[in-house]
């Protein structure tokens, strides 16, 4: 079971989750990481830009090479695109497994290419108006793990 | 009708929307009728290129006709 | 932040991890790991028992050894006692980080010395009666990883 | 009112029940008048026991008093 989405407006990742698991009766593990927009900081709104053509196809590869990695039962991946404010969910991971270790590095997997290997364009609004974010050593260095 | 240049993320800013439509013709040419701010960026060597909606490697052949896409991706920094 | 408890009947993950994570508006990223009573298998129920004097102390003091050794924003440990049926939650653990490693280590790690650590004890009923677990390779090799 | 030992997981089974009450006495009188086979068990190199709610380390000295209770811990299988 693979469920991998854009979602162009807000979700409840809570429904979500309880859904995706509803569906996984069999499973042992659910494994998942929700990334929110960070209150504090001065950021006003955050905006993420996609290029339609790539994006999701692009998402629904990664979900095909976690599949074919890790036994999995289910595979979920959502992501926020649009302008989202404080508190508003941006990317909601879970991976389901006979066993936990799968679920743990499938979820792990699924993040750092989210991150680093995905058509997203992120910026930031702040007192000083928008601002795109540059790419992270970090994330480079996440993948460079697998 | 024309072909059409996307501009993603940072790029958006440079070129000042989102998209643009020009004249067909062979890419080098259609960069040179741009303001060259902009296409110094567009060329920029970790600017990838995707023809209606393909990466590709090489840009050395492209002839944009009437009706291509072509988009130009900086770095991403998504998730 | 740290919310460990040990649970005699039933509870909701999704509202758990719901309420967590709106206590959490700074934290970027919550990484969290929910364990339940697999269905299928021939397992008609599942019962854990625990040493008063000993579960929940040692629940909390892994708590506190997670919360020295990671940067969380917050800690979650939920566990079941007493008898479960297939597909009810046995296990819910979150962690809530500003950087997404940290919540992923913490939340493995919590789950490897909750396996192999603590202080539960595990049989199963199927057509043939009850039956303890015993204690998995796998799980004391989860553990050597840390 | 006695001591009280208490056997956690399989040792439940072998002893026929969760806890049982005993006379005081230094642990090895206390085990000399169990059933062989549930001593045995209960001196299993992979048992721990926790006195009043610790662990200990060394059974040699114990000697258990009026309302002490000594636990008796098989390897955990949770989670």
């Amino acid at each position: 079971m693979q469920d991998v989405r854009l979602i162009e407006s807000g979700f409840d990742p809570a429904l979500e989750l309880e859904r995706f698991t509803a569906g996984l009766p069999a499973a042992g593990g659910i494994v998942s990481f929700l990334g929110q927009v960070r209150e504090g900081g001065g950021v006003e709104a955050l905006e993420l830009k996609h290029y339609g053509p790539l994006t999701l196809p692009g998402m629904q590869a990664l979900g095909g090479t976690i599949h074919a990695r890790w036994p999995l039962d289910g595979l979920l991946l959502l992501h926020r695109v649009g302008v989202m404010a404080p508190r508003d969910p941006i990317v909601l991971v879970a991976a389901a497994a006979r066993h936990r270790r799968d679920a743990f590095a499938a979820a792990d997997f699924a993040m750092d290419h989210l991150k680093s290997e995905s058509w997203f364009w992120k910026r930031e609004k702040t007192a000083q108006g928008w601002r795109w974010i540059e790419p992270r050593a970090q994330d480079r260095d996440d993948l460079a793990r697998w | 009708m024309g072909a059409r240049l996307v501009f993603l993320g940072r790029l958006e800013d440079v070129a000042g929307a989102d998209a643009r439509d020009v004249a067909p013709g062979p890419l080098a040419d259609v960069l040179a009728r741009l303001e060259p701010t902009l296409a110094v960026e567009l060329l920029g060597e970790r600017v990838r290129m995707a023809l209606n909606g393909r990466l590709i490697a090489e840009t050395g052949g492209v002839v944009l006709g009437d009706g291509d896409e072509l988009a130009f991706l900086p770095p991403v920094s998504g998730g």
